[in-house]
């Protein structure tokens, strides 16, 4: 076992530490401790953003903003293929 | 005059939406021509620069901006997204708008003969948005998404000159990293979600109890931040993406970095701030103890290398450790109060202002490197020789960047060493005696640099080297005036940009108590 | 009640996917390590949104007897795990192609050896 | 790319315009049934990915440049960047959802609890739905496209 071997093995075995153990620390599946946040959308969804659905309301109108972001993920992500696949010559 | 308040009053959204505007409309114009695409793309980001002007005059007053998207009043619990402008992010704004600004002046004659210009304007616009975003942001959610948007977008622009290998490998190098930061931060996010149902930083600052889970989760904040700050154990990825990339992607790519370690503070002062002084002590000297191990071990790479532009980026790793210890010392003494004032306060300016030198004098340096690469399509200082003759303006624009750097008393840097030299002495004398050594052999660096690029004799090969062209001067220039200006007059930049910026990050109780009235806590 | 399953199968798929990234040296092999990662980390956050025996947070048509607050699932992580989707989506694409390239140029897919070689 | 056999061509060319359907109605409904801007927008690129692999990447490059789909992508982005704008014109603050309450289009806001779908709600959702809907759909096919024309043409190795 070289030496970057070990290194590697043992920052594994740290890493494979912390997400076991925030699995198992995690509160039981199904049984949410805090509820507000997500209770107060259910409840005001319909009258404040007018939408039955109530993901399309956060993803469009409460939290709209990271929906921007994600465009622009994926507008960045088909500029950059394009770019890659460009022909260097005039 | 309403606009100005109109502007100021949304000033936190138009940061970063403007840049956002005019990437997606770049490929339209540059259908009509080229010249019409980079006057827009310059005009863009002076428009950005102007309101990050205005806004961080007012944030520097002392009122902290918050802005909510989506509707006027702050409806409890928090359920839209939150920006919040405090007197660090501004700081940061800063920083962002001249690295832009000056990359996309630089870029206008350097990147002109290659194909595929306007995905490349595009790229540069989407990672300044992504950066303003990451610095404004108060919503952890949020923060994850910019920090993406500039991941993937820097990623790109440094796989640019795809004819190079060694390019598009270290962009790979970069994304794979990048991916993996990002995910333990999205993981670290799910795990407070999960615990308390919020995503604000404010909120979940109130909130945080510091338990089992939460330690995990600082833990894994901090480590995927500083990977993508370039720390000493990951920073491998760092030399490879600056020296392969194009110069002008190279700044923007400092002013990316420099948001990772704005994160970094982020979460350690203000997100855990009110848990943080139970345990100060230890987060504190491990901040302190990887930034002396990335200012030796970023010296001791660049004294080995042979190729300019990766000499440059060892010496950008090692100037990262001294902003580390600048702001871990503060970290590690922030519980008593009387060791703050006399210790903690000057380190943590002399840190923050570091990063701006930093920014500008890397920057400076790597606008050099670009131009001597411009001239004489060469970067192994063993085939370089008396460039001096013909490119005068360049060599006086190297040798400001060189004083900058390792710390020489007319420019910025050396202001904000004194700073972390003094505080860190009384703290404990190692420290400043590593931080005074790794600045001195950045000097002897930059010195054998210099003697083989620029002095020496004319090499028949660049006998007629020509200077480069006005555009790129301009920009050298910008940042050569403005390290000279914080060089002359330091106290005026620290009295009034870096001790707010610095009282802003200690004093997390404001940053809580804008979002929540009811908060008591916090120093 | 099925306990922490969920989260003992989240940390099961972070953890084989980091193996991948950490210990395989054909590219392809890191972007399927990532990809792992990536859908680990998207369950992780859609579980954490679960209420037990609850419905969909959706008001069109909803069975009738649900009590509204309580009976719906959070909307919130599965729009966070939307986000994150088309991320990975975009990542996936961009890594892709610049392997595309890297096989062009070098011929090969091993890293270490893609690291030893000059220009 | 090369296309394949006559009778895959066809079948493709059949069961493509029902995909195309399916997926606008996801789009467009995204405020009333589980769906959206990104979900409609892939099911209709997996239907343009579908007769790419049908009909070979040379000869959908000739029906479909790269250069309309970024163009579509960058009109479907600003759309969506603009209506954001209005919010910031109309409702006074970024974002805002200034269509809902107002008796202009898409207006009405239902009554709360299980109701029957009724498509003239949502206010500034479903527009943003169909500008997410092109950006996606020019999107990700683009990128099909390119990767797809990309590793079919043997370009020399540097």
């Amino acid at each position: 076992m070289s030496k970057r071997n070990i290194s590697a093995v043992v920052f594994f075995m740290i890493i494979a530490v912390f997400f076991v153990f925030s699995a198992l620390m995690m509160h039981p599946f199904g049984v949410p401790e805090e509820t507000d946040m997500d209770d107060e959308i259910i409840k005001e969804a319909q009258n404040e953003t007018g939408t039955n659905n109530g993901v399309t309301s956060v993803v469009f109108d409460y939290r709209g903003f990271d929906t921007l972001g994600e465009a622009t993920v994926l507008f960045t992500a088909v500029a950059g293929v394009i770019m890659v696949f460009r022909r260097l010559k005039q | 005059m309403n606009i100005i308040d109109f502007l100021l009053q949304h000033s936190p959204a138009l940061i970063v939406a403007i840049p956002l505007l005019g990437a997606f409309l770049t490929p339209l114009i540059s259908r009509i021509n080229s010249k019409a695409r980079n006057i827009f793309v310059i005009l863009t980001l002076g428009l950005t620069t102007s309101i990050v002007f205005l806004l961080a005059n007012d944030v520097f007053a002392g009122k902290i901006h918050t802005y909510v998207f989506g509707s006027q009043n702050l409806a409890f619990p928090i359920v839209r997204i939150l920006f919040e402008v405090d007197a660090l992010s501004a700081f940061m704004a800063i920083i962002g708008t001249i690295l832009a600004l000056v990359a996309v002046i630089y870029s206008w004659a350097f990147i002109k003969e290659n194909t595929g210009l306007d995905k490349f304007y595009t790229l540069i616009l989407l990672m300044t948005a992504g950066m303003f975003g990451m610095m404004l942001t108060g919503d952890m959610f949020n923060l994850f998404v910019f920090l993406e948007i500039t991941s993937i977008a820097s990623c790109a622009l440094i796989a640019f000159w795809t004819n190079k290998g060694k390019s598009v490998d270290a962009g790979f190098k970069y994304i794979v990293i990048s991916t993996i930061g990002a995910l333990f931060i999205l993981f670290a996010i799910a795990l407070l979600y999960g615990q308390y149902n919020a995503l604000n930083i404010a909120t979940l600052a109130n909130v945080i109890q510091f338990s089992f889970l939460d330690k995990i989760a600082l833990v894994l904040l901090i480590a995927a931040f500083a990977m993508k700050a370039g720390i000493v154990p990951m920073h491998m990825w760092l030399p490879d993406a600056y020296s392969k990339a194009p110069a002008s992607v190279t700044i923007v790519l400092v002013g990316a970095t420099q948001a990772s370690l704005y994160g970094v503070f982020r979460v350690c002062f203000t997100l855990f701030g009110n848990t943080i002084n139970l345990t100060p002590v230890s987060i504190g000297w491990i901040i302190v103890l990887l930034g002396l191990i990335t200012m030796l071990l970023g010296v001791a790479m660049a004294l080995i290398q042979s190729d300019l532009k990766r000499l440059i980026a060892f010496s950008a790793v090692a100037e990262i450790g001294f902003m580390f210890l600048g702001i871990g010392a503060g970290l590690t003494v922030l519980g008593n109060t009387e060791m703050m004032a006399t210790i903690g306060l000057p380190a943590m300016s002399g840190g923050v202002f570091h990063i701006m030198n930093d920014a500008l004098d890397i920057g400076l340096l790597f606008l050099v490197a670009g131009a001597v690469y411009y001239a004489t399509r060469e970067t192994s200082l063993d085939k370089l020789g008396g460039l001096a003759r013909n490119m005068k303006y360049t060599t006086i624009f190297f040798v400001i960047g060189l004083f900058a750097v390792s710390g020489i008393p007319p420019m910025n840097g050396f202001a904000s060493k004194l700073l972390i030299y003094e505080s860190t002495f009384q703290l404990n004398p190692i420290l400043s005696i590593v931080a005074i050594l790794s600045s001195i052999m950045l000097l002897a660096v930059f010195i054998k640099v210099f003697h083989s690029a620029f002095l020496g004799p004319v090499i028949p090969k660049f006998k007629d080297v020509k200077e480069v062209p006005k555009s790129m001067l301009i920009a050298m220039g910008i940042f050569a005036s403005i390290i000279i200006v914080f060089g002359l007059f330091p106290e005026l930049v620290i009295s009034n940009i870096v001790e707010p910026a610095v009282n802003s990050l200690v004093s997390y109780g404001d940053y809580i108590r804008e979002v929540i009235p009811t908060f008591t806590g916090g120093i | 009640m099925i306990f922490n399953i969920p989260f003992i199968a989240v940390s099961a798929l972070i953890l084989i996917g980091l193996y991948a990234v950490i210990f395989r040296r054909n590219l392809i092999k890191m972007v399927i390590g990532i990809t792992l990662i990536e859908s680990g980390v998207n369950l992780f956050l859609i579980t954490l949104g679960y209420r037990e025996n609850s419905v969909a947070p959706i008001f069109t048509n909803l069975p009738s007897g649900t009590i509204v607050p309580e009976g719906m699932s959070f909307p919130v992580p599965q729009a966070l795990t939307l986000t994150s989707i088309v991320i990975g989506v975009a990542v996936l694409a961009l890594m892709l192609s610049l392997i595309i390239h890297i096989y062009r140029h070098y011929g090969t897919l091993d890293a270490r050896e893609i690291g030893g070689r000059e220009e | 790319m090369s296309g394949m056999s006559k009778i895959v061509r066809t079948i493709s060319s059949i069961v493509f315009p029902l995909i195309i359907i399916y997926g606008l109605y996801i789009i467009s409904h995204g405020h009333l049934t589980p769906g959206g801007g990104f979900q409609g927008g892939a099911v209709v690129a997996s239907g343009c990915a579908m007769i790419l692999v049908a009909y070979g990447s040379i000869w959908t490059i000739n029906k479909m440049k790269e250069k309309n789909l970024s163009l579509l992508e960058s009109i479907g982005a600003i759309c969506f960047i603009l209506l954001a704008f209005f919010g910031l014109g109309f409702g006074a603050v970024f974002f805002n959802n200034f269509l809902v309450g107002s008796n202009f289009l898409f207006g009405t806001i239902p009554y709360f609890g299980s109701t029957i779908a009724d498509i003239n709600t949502g206010g500034v959702v479903p527009l943003m739905n169909f500008a997410v809907g092109i950006k996606v759909i020019a999107g990700l096919f683009a990128i099909v496209l390119v990767m797809a024309h990309a590793s079919s043409t043997k370009e020399g190795k540097k």
